[in-house]
């Protein structure tokens, strides 16, 4: 029994490390002792990789009093997360460490790298709603430090617009989660089992989760957010950060055991239109940060779809939930190594190796669904999904999934084409070692054939008829991207900093005529949005215009104010210029009634007065 | 008794003589006599309270206690009055016979 | 002479008035003698308390006289608050008066003219010490008017004790004013005795019954005390008055002399006839209260010196005892109001004289009174003003104040009796109140940066303390309030359970 | 027992007399003064620590005096009374160590501390009030105790903001005077411990009492800041910063939220309050003045100003959880918000006083890049803002979740609206200076630029804000176990039987 005692306590050792060790490091960044902390970067995100590897999954850490009750465990769906999330940081930590060694300001940043860190694997572990909120604001909130990081104003913009869409979802997950509370008659995820969603709350849930994902009307923040970002913490927020959105619907909507027609509706449509979007307005931009995360958006737009298929039935919502952690785990693995790589090449002298474009390759084709790597995996699973789901989504993988995969194709194309014409124009500090990176892209490559859970549906990809469906897309891509560059005019890409892609965008895109004005459309509404946040940035006062409004309503509404200086004037004694005629009169009142005469009339008029009322 | 109330009401007109004279005229002088004529009133009015209809008994004592008192009070206010408006006339620029009294409250400074 | 003696009663008129005589004899130590009067009326009084408590209310004939020829003195629970009214802002004033005094005789100017000044003060004081006690003493309505005539005799002569023309010509107004009162109030009790043939008040209250014989004599007395408690719309004669005479004049004017008038004409509509008054009456002066308040209070916000927004205010707070009249006699409001009355009186009597006295103090030391410049002043005078901001919440009516305590009551049974209109009148003059207080505190209380604006003369506590006193006697008369009510409740007039229990 | 019953009043003494001896010292007694003023600040912690204990066990306070019929001057303490009695003492303690620091070498320190002593006597024995009349009493008397520090600079500003403020709450209190007599002639003494008055009134006099209700809240949400009542706070911000501190965090605003509070649970009684359908008039007049004091303050350069705004709307929250009352849940989001706002708002404002004191800033553009010269005034400031924004976990979080199950619980949707779009403008005007304060570059020198030698700021200033932003966390941390705000105010909840 001690023995298990002993084990016990242990186990919930390392579970409190878990998210307890970058926020002890994140504390020490605030102390003199900063140096150590920058030194232990890696550490933090070593004792979360042991605990997922380690930790049973019966260890349950108990804090009744901590912050309503919170209640922390690692689940099968945690520990996959657990165990991603903890090799990204790991790899951004370690690249991270190198990058950022000779900023001045790297302190900060190692601050709220450690804090974002903490808060992405506190969620993970947190089995009650509250603790969940409270890491994933911990995460969010940090984050922002690590977007404005370079301090550039481009940053600071970036920023906000982050900051902006980070406190709407704040406000989305916080109303979810009071009527999620008040249905479920607890607070602890496990409540959460059979209660049946109100519509509006799946709403909320998808507002609030979704702009961590970047679901469509939601993604504003997140292109400029990750091209401002220095890589190290790019391949963080892209990889590990934004599973947190993922991982809440899966907590907070737990497939499987909700079945939601209208839900599953809005994801798959939302998710589909994120998935062309992202890939459309990707091909426009001209910047590696920024096309990397349009490629998020598409990405994340899939998974959006595989997780509304989920909504259509409980069986499906089982199905789905595999598939989606395949997918998520793939798509991490490969854009945190995009990015990495992104970081190593951004600052080189020299044109690109042929050893960088193959590495860059690797995670691109896999993202794209090349055979043989998670992408095709997981691609295939998506299939089977929409096979099992049946009619009417079975459309989905015969038409969706084909242009996605052409159009991944294409973006991740374009992305290595940027990558090789920007040649020394980041100013992301000294250039990080390759280690990171060659350690991600080995996980890229590895990490579905080590994964037994996957293995038959690796199998199943590897079918020779699977194979081709897997690579068709590719080549069309492929050959589409080559044509898209021979038509239009060589030049070279323009990669100072904020380029206003609708300004340039006709000499650029002629080849494609006929999504010119679409784009222009698509591209006016998100000018508009950056306009209005310029604006907002100007006026450090928000809302100038509505500021006046308002003060004027408040003129004719304040009659209060009216009430208020009269008595003013009263009080300065009446002498005010514009009262002087009211004093006057007083005056001359009060001297009238001092005249005996006067005395006398009142007097007798008083005196026959009360005769009469007296009687 | 028609003499009783004649006295009665002719110290009422006395009261009210002195009353319209007291308002209506500004010369301090005049208002103290005024006030003088007014208590003269009333004591006649006092006086003819004293009345007892034949073979009630004898005159009431008490009116004319009242009345002695009352003539008493209203000598020495007199005196103070008097004394008064002198002082009023010496210390004051006023021509107190032609513009009666003025007091400026505005002005008017205390210590 | 035991404790319990029934003579005890001629002592709150005998003591001051030979010591009045005594300070015209002697011209040296005039204070002191004063200042022994002053404290042997308290204890007196205090005595009388105690035999009023153990014994109940009480008559004494002087001489064993009996009435109607004699004269013959009552105690009763009004007469005893009013006499410790008198007793203790007397004591307070005699204090103040010798700080006043030394204060001005020691200023380079004019020195023998301000002795001269408090020469003629303390036998005038004592005198009307002497006549206020026995006013509230008397025991039948011609007495009342030869104390009412003494009362305006000295109050006349000590408002003329500045010598300036403005304080004598106030002072003339307000001797004529007087007098009318006076004599109006004579013919009533001329009609009252041509009608019932009495003059006590006891006999009176027995014998009274409507009649229009009854209703002359009533206008006709009321109009009087109306004069002499300068009620809207007869108060012109008492802001000059009280404004432009010496500070601790001032403080007696406005803090006790008034309250002599009201008291009689208290006595009269609420003890001896109060069952034929009619409502319509009692209506009108409530009209007529509420007429004061609003025309005092705005007056003294207009003002721009300081003498004259506390005198101003005078006339508005006198305006509250008259909203007690509708609020009388009806139901159960009635000993609501009676109540209030009390607590008015007393604490507008407290605060009224600290106001003024601090005022003195602050014009003694400033060398004027304009509102305006008055920043500061806390600087020098710290306790002048806290006593005039003590003063001030009374006024406003705030807690725990004797003034919060009988608006309590006023607001209470214009509540219970459903005329709801007058707490109306009582909200607002409680806010204008506040607007002329705080008018003067915020400059008081303001201490700009830079030099100091008014050079800190020495002076003898006798100028801080006693302000200060009364006005906390004031304040913290709210806290006592069941004393009050139990002398008033002692007697058989007001048998009703004001207090809230546990005494 | 009447020693009991003594111990409330050593506990107003505790702060009464150091008080008045202050006004009597010189001015030169600096460590007197400053020993008399932490000592008695101690010493009334102490009391109301044993007190705490004691009401927690079981024992009753109480102590009264009878004035007249109907008015009886009666101190109780209540659980309820304790929350904010604490609430007002830890924050004094605080608070008299900021001001100790703050107005190290201005004038008329013993006028002002002097004052400041009185301020908080009252808010205690309002706090402590048994019944109506009591807490009229000395509500109105925190009205001139606190006058005279709002104007305490003496700038024509400062008196401008006295003088409105006298308007506002001398007009609020001669309202509230007329409601409570008015009361008490149907129902009787209004006593704190009974629930309410009796049902059967309502039926007899609704319409009086409703129009009571009404005026009494008129007369608290003058001091409460209810729109369009509040007119007064943003100008009394010009008072120097412990005065707003204490103003806004403890005594006056906090006075008028504990006014509805008592006015809600004792005075009506919630049964009474759903009789008479008035808790939707509660509701919406919270409301509209939590969205408007957040519109308000988003259109504010003026950093106290903003903090002033935010008040306004953040008070509310204690109203708008009264408002809910029917629900339990939501009157623990309430009165829990009566302590957190405090420690939120305080510690906002000790910043802005260490900005302004230090650097001279006192406009929000002129705060970029602070907090590289002031990092841990600003670290508490953004925990302060954090927490008013409601972002676990901070204690603004505790409130808001327990407002907005409230809510839910009675099917009031459009509260939780309410809830969001305040947390929303809550975040449009915190979070821009939190990020120009730490992530933009400082652009011009700072105003006025004062140095300490080992601090940021001197140690007096700088401590009281850290220790209220620890409080903040922590307390919210928590705020499940077994003391903390929240604890106690379930142990509330209980003795009203919810």
């Amino acid at each position: 029994m001690i023995g298990g005692d002993l084990n016990h306590g242990i186990y919930a050792l390392m579970l409190s490390l878990v998210a307890g060790t970058p926020l002890l490091l994140a504390s020490l960044c605030c102390t003199p002792m900063r140096k150590i902390a920058a030194q232990a970067l890696p550490l933090a995100a070593i004792s979360a990789l042991l605990a997922s590897f380690l930790v049973p999954s019966y260890v349950l850490v108990e804090v009744p009093w901590f912050f309503m009750s919170g209640r922390m465990g690692l689940d099968d769906t945690g520990r996959i997360f657990l165990c991603v999330s903890a090799f990204i940081w790991l790899l951004a930590a370690l690249s991270g460490r190198n990058q950022v060694d000779n900023d001045p300001e790297n302190n900060r940043f190692n601050g709220f790298f450690l804090a974002a860190m903490a808060g992405n694997f506190g969620l993970i572990l947190a089995q009650d709603m509250l603790g969940y909120y409270l890491f994933f604001a911990l995460m969010s909130f940090s984050a922002y430090g690590l977007v404005v990081h370079k301090g550039t104003e481009e940053a600071h913009r970036a920023g906000r617009s982050y900051l902006v869409f980070v406190m709407i979802g704040e406000v989305a997950l916080f109303l979810a989660l009071v009527i999620l509370a008040d249905s479920a008659n607890g607070l602890l995820l496990e409540d959460l089992i059979g209660v049946t969603i109100h519509p509006f709350v799946l709403v909320l849930l998808f507002i609030g989760f979704g702009i961590k994902i970047g679901a469509l009307p939601f993604h504003v923040w997140m292109p400029t957010s990750y091209q401002a970002v220095p890589a190290p913490a790019a391949a963080a927020l892209a990889g590990a950060m934004v599973n947190a959105g993922l991982l809440g619907w899966l907590r907070f909507i737990p497939l499987g055991e909700v079945v939601s027609p209208a839900g599953s509706l809005l994801f798959i449509v939302a998710g589909g239109l994120a998935a062309l979007y992202g890939v459309i307005i990707g091909l426009n931009r001209k910047r590696a940060g920024t096309i990397l995360a349009y490629s998020s958006i598409s990405q994340m737009g899939i998974m959006t779809v595989i997780f509304g298929l989920g909504l259509t039935g409980l069986d499906a919502g089982d199905h789905a939930a595999f598939i989606l952690i395949l997918y998520a785990v793939h798509h991490s693995l490969a854009k945190s190594s995009l990015f990495l790589g992104y970081g190593v090449l951004a600052n080189r002298k020299g044109p690109l190796s042929k050893w960088h474009i193959a590495g860059l390759l690797l995670p691109s084709l896999s993202l794209a669904g090349m055979p043989l790597t998670s992408g095709a995996v997981s691609k295939v699973g998506f299939k089977e999904l929409t096979n099992f789901v049946g009619e009417p989504w079975l459309v989905l993988s015969g038409f969706f999934l084909p242009i996605t995969a052409v159009g991944t194709t294409l973006l991740v194309l374009h992305f290595i084409r940027v990558v090789r014409h920007c040649e020394g124009s980041e100013k992301t500090g000294s250039t990080s070692g390759p280690g990171a990176w060659i350690a991600s892209l080995l996980a890229v490559s590895l990490a579905i054939w080590l994964w037994p859970a996957v293995q038959i549906h690796v199998d199943y990809s590897i079918a020779a008829a699977k194979l081709w469906q897997s690579l068709w897309p590719i080549v069309t891509g492929g050959l589409l991207f080559w044509a898209w560059r021979r038509c239009v005019r060589r030049r070279e890409i323009e990669a100072r900093p904020f380029v206003r892609d609708i300004n340039t965008i006709q000499g650029h895109c002629s080849g494609f005529d006929w999504w010119k004005k679409l784009h222009q459309v698509i591209g006016g509404i998100e000018e508009e949005l950056k306009e209005h946040e310029v604006e907002r940035r100007n006026n450090l006062v928000p809302y100038k215009s509505f500021s006046w409004f308002l003060r004027q309503e408040m003129k004719s509404i304040y009659s209060f104010n009216g009430v208020a200086s009269t008595v003013k004037v009263l009080i300065s004694g009446l002498s005010g210029s514009g009262y002087a005629g009211i004093d006057f009169f007083l005056r001359k009142t009060e001297k009238i009634m001092g005249r005996w005469t006067v005395v006398g009339l009142s007097y007798v008029l008083l005196c026959i007065l009360f005769f009469f009322f007296l009687g | 008794m028609i003499t009783n109330t004649l006295y009665s009401l002719c110290g009422l007109v006395l009261f009210a003589m002195g009353l319209f004279a007291l308002f209506a005229c500004s010369h301090l002088l005049r208002k103290i006599l005024a006030v003088n004529i007014m208590s003269a009133g009333v004591f006649l009015v006092l006086v003819a309270a004293a009345y007892r209809p034949l073979g009630a008994g004898e005159v009431d004592p008490v009116p004319h206690a009242m009345v002695l008192t009352g003539i008493v009070v209203s000598v020495s206010v007199t005196a103070l009055a008097l004394i008064l408006a002198c002082r009023v006339q010496e210390t004051s620029n006023l021509s107190i016979s032609r513009n009666g009294l003025k007091v400026n409250d505005e002005e008017g400074s205390g210590g | 002479m035991s404790f319990d003696s029934p003579t005890w009663i001629v002592c709150p008129i005998i003591l001051p008035l030979i010591a009045g005589l005594l300070c015209f004899l002697f011209r040296k130590n005039t204070f002191f003698i004063a200042l022994f009067a002053s404290l042997a009326n308290l204890l007196s009084v205090a005595i009388l308390l105690w035999q009023f408590l153990l014994l109940g209310p009480m008559r004494y004939s002087m001489g064993g006289w009996q009435a109607p020829l004699g004269i013959s003195l009552r105690m009763h629970g009004p007469t005893i608050l009013m006499l410790l009214m008198t007793a203790v802002s007397g004591l307070g004033i005699t204090l103040y008066a010798r700080g006043y005094f030394s204060f001005r005789i020691a200023a380079p100017k004019r020195v023998g003219r301000h002795e001269r000044q408090e020469r003629f003060f303390w036998p005038l004081w004592l005198l009307l010490m002497t006549a206020l006690n026995a006013l509230f003493l008397s025991a039948d309505i011609f007495n009342l008017y030869v104390t009412l005539e003494l009362v305006t005799v000295s109050a006349a002569a000590l408002a003329a004790l500045s010598g300036k023309p403005a304080s004598q010509i106030a002072a003339f107004r307000y001797l004529l004013v007087s007098l009318l009162g006076s004599l109006s109030y004579l013919l009533g009790v001329v009609f009252v005795y041509k009608t019932y043939g009495v003059l006590d008040l006891q006999m009176l209250r027995q014998v009274a019954s409507p009649g229009p014989g009854l209703q002359a004599a009533l206008a006709l007395m009321t109009l009087g005390l109306l004069l002499k408690t300068a009620l809207f719309p007869l108060h012109f004669w008492l802001p000059p008055a009280h404004a432009n005479a010496l500070a601790p004049v001032s403080a007696i004017l406005s803090g006790l002399v008034v309250k002599g008038s009201f008291y009689i004409l208290f006595v009269l509509w609420f003890d001896i006839f109060a069952s034929s008054i009619s409502q319509n009456a009692l209506n009108l002066m409530g009209v007529l209260g509420t007429g004061a308040i609003i025309w005092g209070s705005v007056q003294a916000i207009r003002q721009q010196r300081l003498k004259l927004l506390v005198a101003y205010s005078t006339i508005s707070q006198l305006g509250y005892l008259f909203i007690a009249f509708p609020l009388a006699l009806r139901g159960d409001g009635g000993q609501g109001a009676w109540a209030a009355v009390a607590f008015m009186v007393l604490a507008h009597a407290f605060a009224k004289s600290a106001m003024f006295m601090a005022a003195g103090t602050i014009f003694l030391h400033m060398g004027h009174d304009r509102i305006k410049d008055l920043t500061g002043v806390r600087k020098c005078l710290p306790l002048t003003s806290f006593a005039y901001a003590i003063a001030g919440v009374n006024l406003m009516g705030l807690p725990p104040s004797g003034g919060f305590i009988a608006k309590w009551l006023l607001l209470s049974s214009s509540l219970t009796s459903s005329q709801w209109w007058w707490s109306v009148v009582i909200m607002t003059g409680s806010l204008l109140a506040s607007i002329y207080v705080f008018r003067v505190v915020s400059r008081l209380f303001v201490i700009p940066a830079g030099k100091s604006i008014c050079a800190c003369r020495p002076h003898s506590p006798l100028l801080e303390w006693p302000a200060l006193v009364l006005a906390m006697i004031a304040l913290l008369l709210g806290l006592i309030a069941p004393y009050p009510l139990l002398i008033l409740e002692t007697d058989t007039l007001v048998s009703c359970l004001l207090l809230g229990g546990g005494l | 027992m009447i020693w009991q019953g003594w111990l409330l009043v050593f506990i107003l003494l505790s702060s009464f007399l150091p008080g008045i001896i202050i006004f009597a010292l010189p001015e030169e007694k600096y460590r007197l003064r400053t020993s008399l003023n932490l000592f008695g600040a101690g010493i009334k912690l102490v009391f109301i620590l044993i007190m705490n204990i004691g009401i927690y066990y079981g024992y009753n306070y109480e102590i009264r005096l009878p004035l007249i019929q109907g008015v009886e001057l009666l101190l109780n303490a209540d659980p309820l009374s304790a929350l904010f009695a604490t609430l007002s003492s830890v924050l004094w303690l605080l608070t008299t160590i900021y001001a100790v620091g703050y107005l190290e070498d201005s004038p008329n320190r013993s006028h002002f501390f002097g004052y400041f002593s009185l301020c908080v006597t009252v808010t205690i024995a309002i706090a402590l009030a048994g019944n109506l009349v009591t807490f009229l009493l000395f509500y109105e008397m925190l009205t001139l105790a606190t006058y005279p520090l709002i104007i305490h600079r003496g700038t024509p500003q400062a008196l401008r903001a006295g003088r409105n403020y006298l308007i506002y709450t001398l007009g609020g209190g001669a309202v509230f005077l007329f409601a409570v007599v008015w009361l008490q002639t149907i129902t009787g003494p209004a006593y704190f411990s009974a629930a309410g008055f009796s049902p059967l009134l309502v039926e007899t006099h609704r319409t009086a009492l409703v129009s009571i209700f009404i005026l009494l809240l008129m007369g608290v949400g003058v001091k409460a800041a209810l729109v369009p009542l509040h007119g007064w706070l943003p100008q009394a911000m010009v008072a120097p910063a412990p005065v707003s501190a204490l103003l806004h965090a403890v005594a006056v605003v906090k006075a008028g939220a504990f006014g509805i509070v008592r006015i809600v649970l004792d005075v009506y009684g919630i049964d009474n309050m759903s009789r008479l359908n008035l808790f939707p008039l509660l509701t919406v007049a919270s409301s509209v003045t939590i969205i408007w004091g957040s519109i308000r303050a988003l259109q504010q350069d003026n950093l106290k100003r903003l903090l002033a705004f935010s008040t306004v709307s953040q008070v509310s929250y204690i109203a708008l959880g009264m408002s809910l009352a029917d629900q339990p849940l939501a009157v623990i989001g309430g009165l829990v918000h009566l302590v957190h706002q405090g420690l939120m708002k305080i510690t906002l404002f000790f910043c802005a006083g260490n900005l302004a004191e230090t650097l001279g800033i006192h406009r929000i553009s002129e705060m970029k890049g602070v907090a590289r010269r002031m990092p841990l005034t600003m670290a508490a400031f953004s925990i302060g803002a954090l927490g008013m924004i409601g972002i676990p976990p901070t204690v603004g979080f505790v409130s808001k979740w327990y407002m907005g199950l409230g809510a839910l619980a009675m099917d009031n949707w459009w509260v939780l609206a309410i809830l969001a779009g305040s947390s929303l403008l809550n975040a449009c005007y915190f979070l821009p200076i939190l990020t120009s304060a730490w992530f933009a570059k400082q652009e011009r020198p700072w105003p006025e630029e004062r140095r300490f030698n080992r601090f940021e700021t001197r140690l007096m200033l700088l401590v009281p804000p850290v220790i209220t932003a620890i409080i903040v966390i922590v307390a919210g941390a928590v705020a499940n176990a077994q003391i903390s705000p929240l604890a106690w105010v379930r142990f509330i909840l209980r003795e009203y039987g919810l």
